[in-house]
């Protein structure tokens, strides 16, 4: 259905393109710039140290190009495969102890840090416990902290760590993590070593790893630039890189078909600007693992709500009014307007593309007015109707997610206002951070990870992390039921199992949402055509690229 | 009335000068038909009360009127330059008074129809005017020498040149820089050799020219004078520098718009004197305009009273002030205080100057004149000679024909 | 009074103003949004979010706060720019530089257009180029300048695609050494022709958009005073001695009437400095004024309050500069009001 | 002013000769102004500004229900201009251009109106206390003054609309706090020279009161000027405020000039130059006809070309 929708758009895009002037660019045969890979990024990195990166910011991909990590996944696969370990610990070959607590790598030799020292257990465990010691709180030290009992350096070569309980996502969603990235221990300690609770300035500017690319310099607002390793304990990479940072999508765009840039980062919405460029290849598959939500706040303090709102505190406990909300939400619109098209309607809440979503399991995709409008007087707000804020990051597609919302709602009734709050970055996060959160709904996307249990414990869980904040419990009809679910999922070993309890949960979670999932975005990556080895993996980082599999 | 051994005698004369000028409420005849001459080296005196043309008429000499919204609407003013006197080639001999300059025989030259070029030879060289405002009239951003220097610049390259000893056909920068007319990158080319030198010399012979003309007006040590700026100067001696630039070039004709109303009026006497003597030494005619009388009295040989754009008596100044003949000119002198007024008692003239917007064809002092009649309002009396050189523009004087004459003996009401 | 004494007192006056810019800049980032903002994210815990106000030192009454800021600016800390990641003293050099070659370039251009159009119309009062140099002027004074630039863009860089933009050719810039960090002088010392042109490439433009409404500003001034000085005797007395009309405007009127102009370039300079937020946003220049709106995007408010006081310490220093240069340079006036 | 010298005269007298100046200088102005074709071309263009913001909703139909909100119609993004119901094309959001041009001009007018507004009043009451009261309290008002304006404009509403968050309200407040100093300086420099004039001495002599003296006597002559910068600055707040927009310090997907120019900017690229341009002629448009007839304003009332 979304197919056949998205050939329609591309079509109108055509002939939109048809109609626009016609752009004099050289979509010459010959490589610009050999040698050198330039990509073009959508924003700028605000650290490179990975215990102080936040999970889904710009910083994340550069620490993937340079720094190096135990395990890592593969480019054609969800499939984990060795790194910096030698091989993925298991039960079988005695990588992971019978009780499932006890993890150990046996580690790669003869590899050095970009500032040539050695590479050994030392660093493995320093870098961590790094990361959990300085536990920047706008850093991910939780994802060790949280799991970690204890880590030690069996001998030079093998590392092992012991955790609290046995966790079915330990190796794909802890030890894959940015956070857990090796750094050189000498280069921390000759530059301020470690400091609890502050950051590492030097590292936050430099980066000394093990990686297939050294970190050269970083022009803030222009550009950052990396070289190849020469002694790359694998695969050299074949094309020194340069980041470029900043500007408007369609300055990327313009750039990419005037063949200055090789790779960029864009949203959808312009692929139809790119599409039958010559010299231009445009990747689609595949989706992103985070869902763009709005959230719905079912703990909302006393008189905290700003003054235009006239939804009552307890505004969202009624499911119907939940279930209204999703079922007055144009998902076709912002599918086919700011998503161009790019993208799936996902189940609650398991993404599309991870192990436990359900194929068959009922989803919101459709506007369906009279439902709404049902559930709506039933609730008793269709009458007087209501007016309520969603606060959001300003200038993204967050933002045009909330304008979708309030088109939906406010043709649906005129006596609905939505009002759109378009702030600041930081001031959102301001107000996203703080708990109890103080407007009744926000913007925003999830972050990805390789394990269900992640998105059901922070996204569904009453007592998880947003579960907590917005007070789901509430608002379920049923809680305790919900969260035990969750939970014995989460232990489940067995996949079979494992997976047919998702499936449930995402039956229940539909009667029940806690938010509204506007879709799930599309990958869609443009490129050069003289662009070799061009691959994406989802589970890395945006823009889930590794250049060094790149040539040209 | 100028016959012509007269004219012979005329550095100057003016005919029926007219000159408008376009306000938002209509055309203002700010001159209207003024005619007079200049006589070889005397001082005519041009009085009458602000705003009645004379500095326009003065200014129409040298053709500084502000255009737009001056209009030259007609009239001719014609001068005759002074050549080198035939007899002594210049040495100065009893013909020419020792000026070693005598007026020409050939045509006189009409300032108002020829090309500005021209006029701007003439400017400064053959005529020369000294501005009521010393304080206004200097660039306050220019040293004295500098403002000074530009006339000689401007009038005597080739004796520049000559004091210089440079040869008169030396061209290029130099040269440029001798006649003023500088060309993009000059200032480069003399910073530098060759030219430097030549350069040099030619600033040491315009510093000679300037000095001495400044001692002429009796400047207490004119070298320092040359690079002091204005403002640090008192007025008087702002005047007498206006005064040294002015008879830099030893013109023939003065103009001198009201040069000492900015003065306070013991430095004044000073300046007169100034004037007059060069004006003595160097027989230079000079058209002195003033709303004093008194004043005019002192140095001028003859005085012409303007009223509203209109001369309406000419004549000596014996004559003139000894019988007065115009209404107007009698009342200017009762308004002045002698010795003999008593306290309290300065007759003023009644009413205002008439606004000279398209005026009707009357006399222009109707209204104010105690002596007014039909006649008046209905015609316009035109400057006729009543005694010898002693002209007049007043019925009372010159009665039309079939009208009864105001007298002075008839007082109306 | 004298000019001694003029410029003493004015330099008195000086650390009081530029402490009360400090004041209202810090009053303002405490007052609204959140000056740590940058540095939150959901994931955190109350205690975290309270551990960094800490590390920032928000725990602390207000007064404190302003003291330790204004010890650290004194003493050259300029606190830690969440937008850079790293220290503001570190970047702020680079993009000040940038900002500040841009700047000159469009002040240039704005001083010869200004003056040559100011003169033209000036010296012809009430005729055609007066009234073009009046539109041009007023128009120029009207102009979003960051639409214009846009519309320069859409033409010269998207249609035909002759204009680049940024600063630089990356390649380029990086393969000469950067002492100055102006990139043409840089380019200049290297002695790289190509780097030079690479530089002026990039430079046209953006200087063109922003000096346009400079240009008007300082033409504006030049006509009126220019206006004003042809109405003054001494122009007249100048003529009265027979000089060219050419040497009349020029070597009198037009001189003087630079003396009044110089006034404006205080307000100029101001003006190119705004200017540069937008240009630098469009043009995607890597200056204090992308920087900038980068940092108000982001509620990067340490940032904002550096750049905020150090501009104002700027224009301030700027016009005393002016004031005085323009005390020196016209006889007439009177100093000290 | 003759008349107080002379020895009989009451009050009424001076504040009529004083009232009789004015109106025969402003008959003067008015003359003046439509005598100069510049100033006429700004009178025609905000007359075409104005009825514009006046008859919005007749022009174009009211987007419901925030007619301040642009229209989106996700089905239609990006078109061209020509295209039939939006003959101005259309934005990334698929919101129509025209629409955000004419209602941009209600947007605009509101800023413009309750900026100029709060900061005439303010400035000219805080103006007016210095120039009166004099002494520390104008020590102190004035320095003030001279902090606010030691800020370059732009920069100053930047960093308080920063401060204060994206949204079109708070550049508003933020313009109000930049602006007003103006007010307060030319306010209070005309308050202490009409002081000295002879009329108000006079009327000071016959012993009326300090309030009676500025209301009847120094606000009026002060007027003129507060007038030029207010029409001036009808113009240039317009300009600041579509800048700060621009720059993105406005909410989003609001019918306004800068906000559309903005948006239309990603997307020059790709040859979609009409999202930015027409808007943006706007914005040049206001300040253009406010700035000409400013301009037009300040020379009739100089008194210098007055006097010619």
């Amino acid at each position: 259905m979304t197919t056949i929708k998205w050939r329609n758009h591309l079509t109108a895009a055509l002939v939109g393109g048809a109609l626009a002037f016609a752009l004099p660019l050289d979509a010459t045969a010959q490589v610009n710039n050999p040698g050198l890979l330039v990509h073009a990024a959508d924003d700028e990195p605000t650290t490179l140290d990975p215990a102080q990166v936040e999970p889904g910011e710009g910083g994340e991909t550069v620490i993937l190009q340079v720094y190096d990590r135990l395990l890592d996944f593969g480019s054609d696969s969800p499939e984990l495969i060795p790194s910096l370990a030698v091989e993925v610990p298991s039960v079988d070959n005695g990588g992971i102890s019978a009780d499932g607590l006890t993890y150990t790598f046996k580690l790669r030799e003869g590899v050095t840090f970009h500032d040539g020292t050695a590479f050994s257990a030392d660093d493995v465990k320093y870098s961590w416990d790094r990361a959990i010691e300085m536990d920047l709180p706008e850093g991910n030290a939780g994802a060790l902290a949280d799991v970690i009992a204890s880590s030690e350096v069996v001998d030079d070569m093998t590392f092992s760590v012991t955790l609290n309980d046995p966790s079915a996502s330990f190796l794909n969603s802890v030890v894959t993590a940015m956070v857990a990235s090796v750094v050189s221990q000498d280069a921390v300690e000759a530059n301020g070593g470690i400091e609890a609770g502050v950051p590492n300035q030097y590292m936050a500017g430099n980066m000394v790893g093990t990686g297939p690319y050294k970190f050269v310099t970083w022009n803030r607002n222009e550009n950052l630039q990396l070289e190849v390793n020469d002694n790359y304990w694998g695969d050299n990479a074949k094309l020194d890189v340069r980041i470029e940072i900043g500007g408007d999508p369609d300055v990327r765009v313009l750039g990419l078909r005037a063949g200055e840039f090789d790779t960029i980062e864009t949203d959808p919405s312009f692929v139809a600007d790119i599409e039958g460029a010559d010299g231009v290849t445009i990747f689609k598959g595949g989706l992103l693992l985070e869902p763009l939500h709005i959230g719905m706040n079912l703990n909302i303090p006393e008189g905290s709500l700003p003054p235009e709102d006239t939804i009552s505190e307890d505004f969202f406990h009624d499911p119907r009014i939940r279930q209204a909300f999703n079922h007055a939400f144009d998902y076709e619109a912002f599918l086919n307007g700011p998503l161009a098209g790019y993208g799936e309607f996902n189940p609650h809440y398991v993404p599309i593309g991870l192990f436990g979503h359900d194929a068959s399991a009922p989803v919101y995709n459709k506007q369906n007015a009279a439902e709404a409008e049902r559930l709506f007087r039933e609730a008793g707000v269709w009458d007087e109707g209501f007016s309520v804020s969603v606060i959001t990051e300003e200038g993204n597609l967050f933002a045009l997610m909330c304008l979708v919302l309030k088109d939906s709602l406010e043709r649906l009734n005129p006596k609905f206002r939505i009002n759109v709050l378009a702030v600041a970055e930081s001031v959102f996060d301001d107000a996203h951070a703080s708990n109890p959160l103080e407007y009744a709904m926000w913007a925003k996307n999830a972050d990805p990870a390789a394990d269900p249990n992640f998105y059901l414990n922070a996204y569904a869980h009453p007592d998880g992390e947003w579960g907590e904040v917005h007070g789901f419990g509430n608002g379920y009809r049923d809680a305790a039921k919900i969260a035990g679910l969750i939970d014995s999922a989460a232990i489940e070993l067995d996949p079979a199992k494992r997976a047919a309890t998702y499936a449930e949960i995402q039956r229940e979670l539909y009667e029940d949402p806690m938010w509204i999932i506007g879709a799930q975005e599309g990958i869609v990556m443009a490129h050069r055509s003289w662009l070799e080895g061009f691959a994406m993996q989802p589970l890395w980082p945006r823009p889930s690229l590794k250049f060094s599999l790149f040539d040209k | 009335m100028l016959d012509a051994t007269q004219a012979s005698k005329n550095v100057a004369s003016v005919r029926d000068l007219k000159v408008h000028f376009q306000s938002k409420r209509g055309v203002v005849h700010a001159v209207d038909g003024v005619s007079f001459d200049i006589r070889d080296g005397e001082t005519l005196g041009l009085v009458g009360e602000t705003g009645c043309g004379k500095s326009v008429t003065g200014r129409s000499f040298l053709r500084l009127l502000p255009v737009p919204p001056g209009i030259l609407a007609g009239g001719v003013v014609s001068f005759r330059p002074h050549g080198p006197c035939a007899v002594c080639e210049g040495a100065g001999c009893a013909d020419c008074t020792n000026t070693g300059r005598r007026a020409s025989g050939d045509q006189p030259i009409d300032l108002l129809s020829i090309s500005s070029e021209n006029m701007r030879r003439i400017r400064g060289d053959r005529i020369a005017m000294i501005f009521q405002d010393p304080g206004k009239a200097l660039n306050p951003t220019l040293t004295i020498g500098a403002q000074m220097s530009e006339v000689f610049l401007q009038h005597r390259s080739a004796e520049l040149l000559e004091r210089a000893s440079l040869p008169p056909d030396t061209s290029g920068a130099v040269r440029r820089f001798a006649a003023q007319e500088p060309r993009f990158g000059d200032g480069l080319i003399l910073k530098f050799p060759p030219k430097r030198g030549q350069r040099a010399k030619l600033q040491v012979a315009l510093n000679q020219m300037v000095t001495e003309a400044l001692a002429e007006t009796q400047v207490p040590n004119p070298v320092k004078l040359m690079d002091r700026f204005p403002h640090e100067l008192s007025g008087g001696m702002r005047q007498r520098v206006m005064i040294a630039q002015a008879l830099a070039c030893n013109p023939d004709l003065l103009i001198a718009d009201e040069p000492t109303t900015a003065l306070d009026v013991t430095v004044e006497a000073r300046i007169l004197e100034l004037i007059r003597a060069l004006q003595q030494r160097r027989k230079t005619s000079v058209l002195y305009i003033s709303h004093d009388l008194s004043l005019v009295r002192r140095i001028c040989d003859r005085v012409a009273v303007m009223y509203a754009g209109r001369i309406v008596e000419i004549g000596t100044t014996e004559d003139v002030f000894a019988n007065p003949r115009h209404p107007y000119t009698r009342g200017l002198m009762a308004a002045v205080p002698t010795a003999g007024t008593a306290r309290g008692k300065l007759a003023a003239i009644r009413g205002t100057v008439p606004e000279l917007v398209d005026p009707p064809s009357a006399c222009r002092f109707a209204g104010r004149c105690p002596y007014e009649t039909a006649a008046c309002r209905r015609n316009d009396p035109s400057l006729l000679p009543v005694a010898g050189d002693h002209s007049v523009a007043c019925f009372i004087d010159h009665p039309t024909g079939s009208q009864v004459a105001p007298s002075f003996e008839r007082v109306t009401e | 009074m004298q000019l001694r004494d003029y410029i003493l007192r004015r330099l008195l006056v000086l650390p009081i103003l530029i402490i009360g810019v400090s004041i209202v800049v810090f009053t303002l980032t405490r007052v609204g949004g959140s000056p740590i903002g940058i540095y939150l994210s959901h994931e955190m815990t109350p205690s975290e979010v309270a551990e960094i106000q800490a590390r920032f030192g928000l725990d602390q009454p207000v007064w404190v706060q302003y003291l330790q800021w204004a010890k650290g600016i004194l003493q050259g800390d300029f606190g830690y720019s969440g937008v850079a990641a790293a220290p503001v003293s570190d970047i702020f050099p680079l993009k000040l530089a940038a900002t500040m070659e841009l700047a000159v370039a469009a002040g240039c251009v704005a001083l010869f257009l200004g003056i040559t159009l100011g003169t033209f119309a000036g010296a012809r009062r009430n005729k055609l180029p007066d009234h073009i140099t009046r539109i041009v002027a007023v128009s120029g004074a009207s102009l979003p300048q960051f639409w214009f630039g846009i519309l320069l863009l859409i033409v010269f860089w998207a249609q035909l695609g002759i204009a680049p933009i940024g600063r630089s050719d990356a390649t380029i810039f990086a393969s000469i050494a950067h002492p100055t960090g102006l990139y043409t002088i840089d380019a200049i010392l290297a002695g790289s022709l190509t780097a030079f042109w690479d530089a002026v490439w990039h430079l046209i433009l953006p200087a063109l958009t922003l000096g346009y409404g400079a240009t008007a500003i300082i033409a504006r001034m030049m006509r009126s005073a220019l206006v004003e000085e042809l109405q003054q005797d001494y122009v007249d007395a100048a003529r009265a001695k027979g000089l060219a009309e050419k040497i009349v405007l020029k070597r009198h009127a037009r001189r003087n009437a630079l003396v009044p102009t110089v006034t404006v370039i205080g307000l100029t300079f101001g003006f190119l400095l705004q200017g540069t937020i937008t240009i630098e946003i469009i043009y995607r220049w890597p200056g204090l004024g992308r920087w900038m709106a980068d940092s108000v995007l982001r509620g990067d408010q340490g940032t904002l309050m550096t750049y905020v006081l150090f501009t104002s310490v700027l224009f301030l220093l700027v016009n005393l500069i002016v004031d005085v240069v323009y005390a020196n340079l016209d006889r007439r006036v009177t100093l000290g009001k | 002013m003759s008349e107080i010298t002379d020895s009989n005269f009451d009050k009424t007298a001076v504040r009529d000769t004083a009232f009789r100046v004015r109106m025969r200088r402003f008959f003067g102005v008015l003359q003046r102004l439509t005598s100069n074709p510049t100033t006429v071309v700004g009178l025609v263009l905000i007359a075409l500004m104005l009825a514009m913001a006046i008859f919005a909703p007749w022009i174009t139909e009211a987007n419901t229900p925030d007619a301040y909100q642009m229209p989106r119609d996700w089905g239609a993004v990006r078109k061209p201009p020509g295209t039939p119901g939006h003959w101005l094309g259309t934005t990334n959001e698929g919101g129509d251009v025209f629409y955000g041009v004419i209602w941009g001009s209600r947007t605009s007018l509101q800023l413009s109106l309750y900026v100029v507004g709060s900061t005439m009043v303010i400035g000219t009451i805080i103006g007016s206390v210095a120039g009166l009261v004099g002494g520390w309290v104008d020590e102190v008002l004035m320095r003030i003054v001279d902090v606010f304006l030691s800020i370059p404009e732009l920069i100053f509403a930047l960093a308080i609309a920063a401060v204060l968050g994206p949204s079109f309200t708070n550049i508003i407040i933020a313009l109000a706090m930049v602006i007003w100093v103006k007010y307060a300086r030319i306010m209070r420099a005309q308050v202490i020279q009409i002081k000295q004039n002879d009329y108000v001495d006079a009327a000071r002599v016959i012993g009326d009161s300090k309030l009676n003296i500025y209301l009847k006597d120094i606000l009026p002559n002060a007027v003129t000027p507060v007038t030029v910068q207010a029409t001036l600055d009808m113009g240039n707040v317009v300009l600041i405020g579509a800048t700060l927009s621009f720059i993105g310090l406005s909410e989003a997907g609001i019918a306004e000039w800068g906000v559309l120019v903005s948006e239309g900017q990603a997307g020059i690229a790709s040859g979609r130059w009409w999202a930015s341009t027409f808007p943006g002629l706007m914005i040049f448009l206001w300040a253009l006809a406010f700035n000409l007839v400013g301009d037009g304003l300040r020379d009739a009332l100089d008194p210098r070309i007055e006097g010619r």
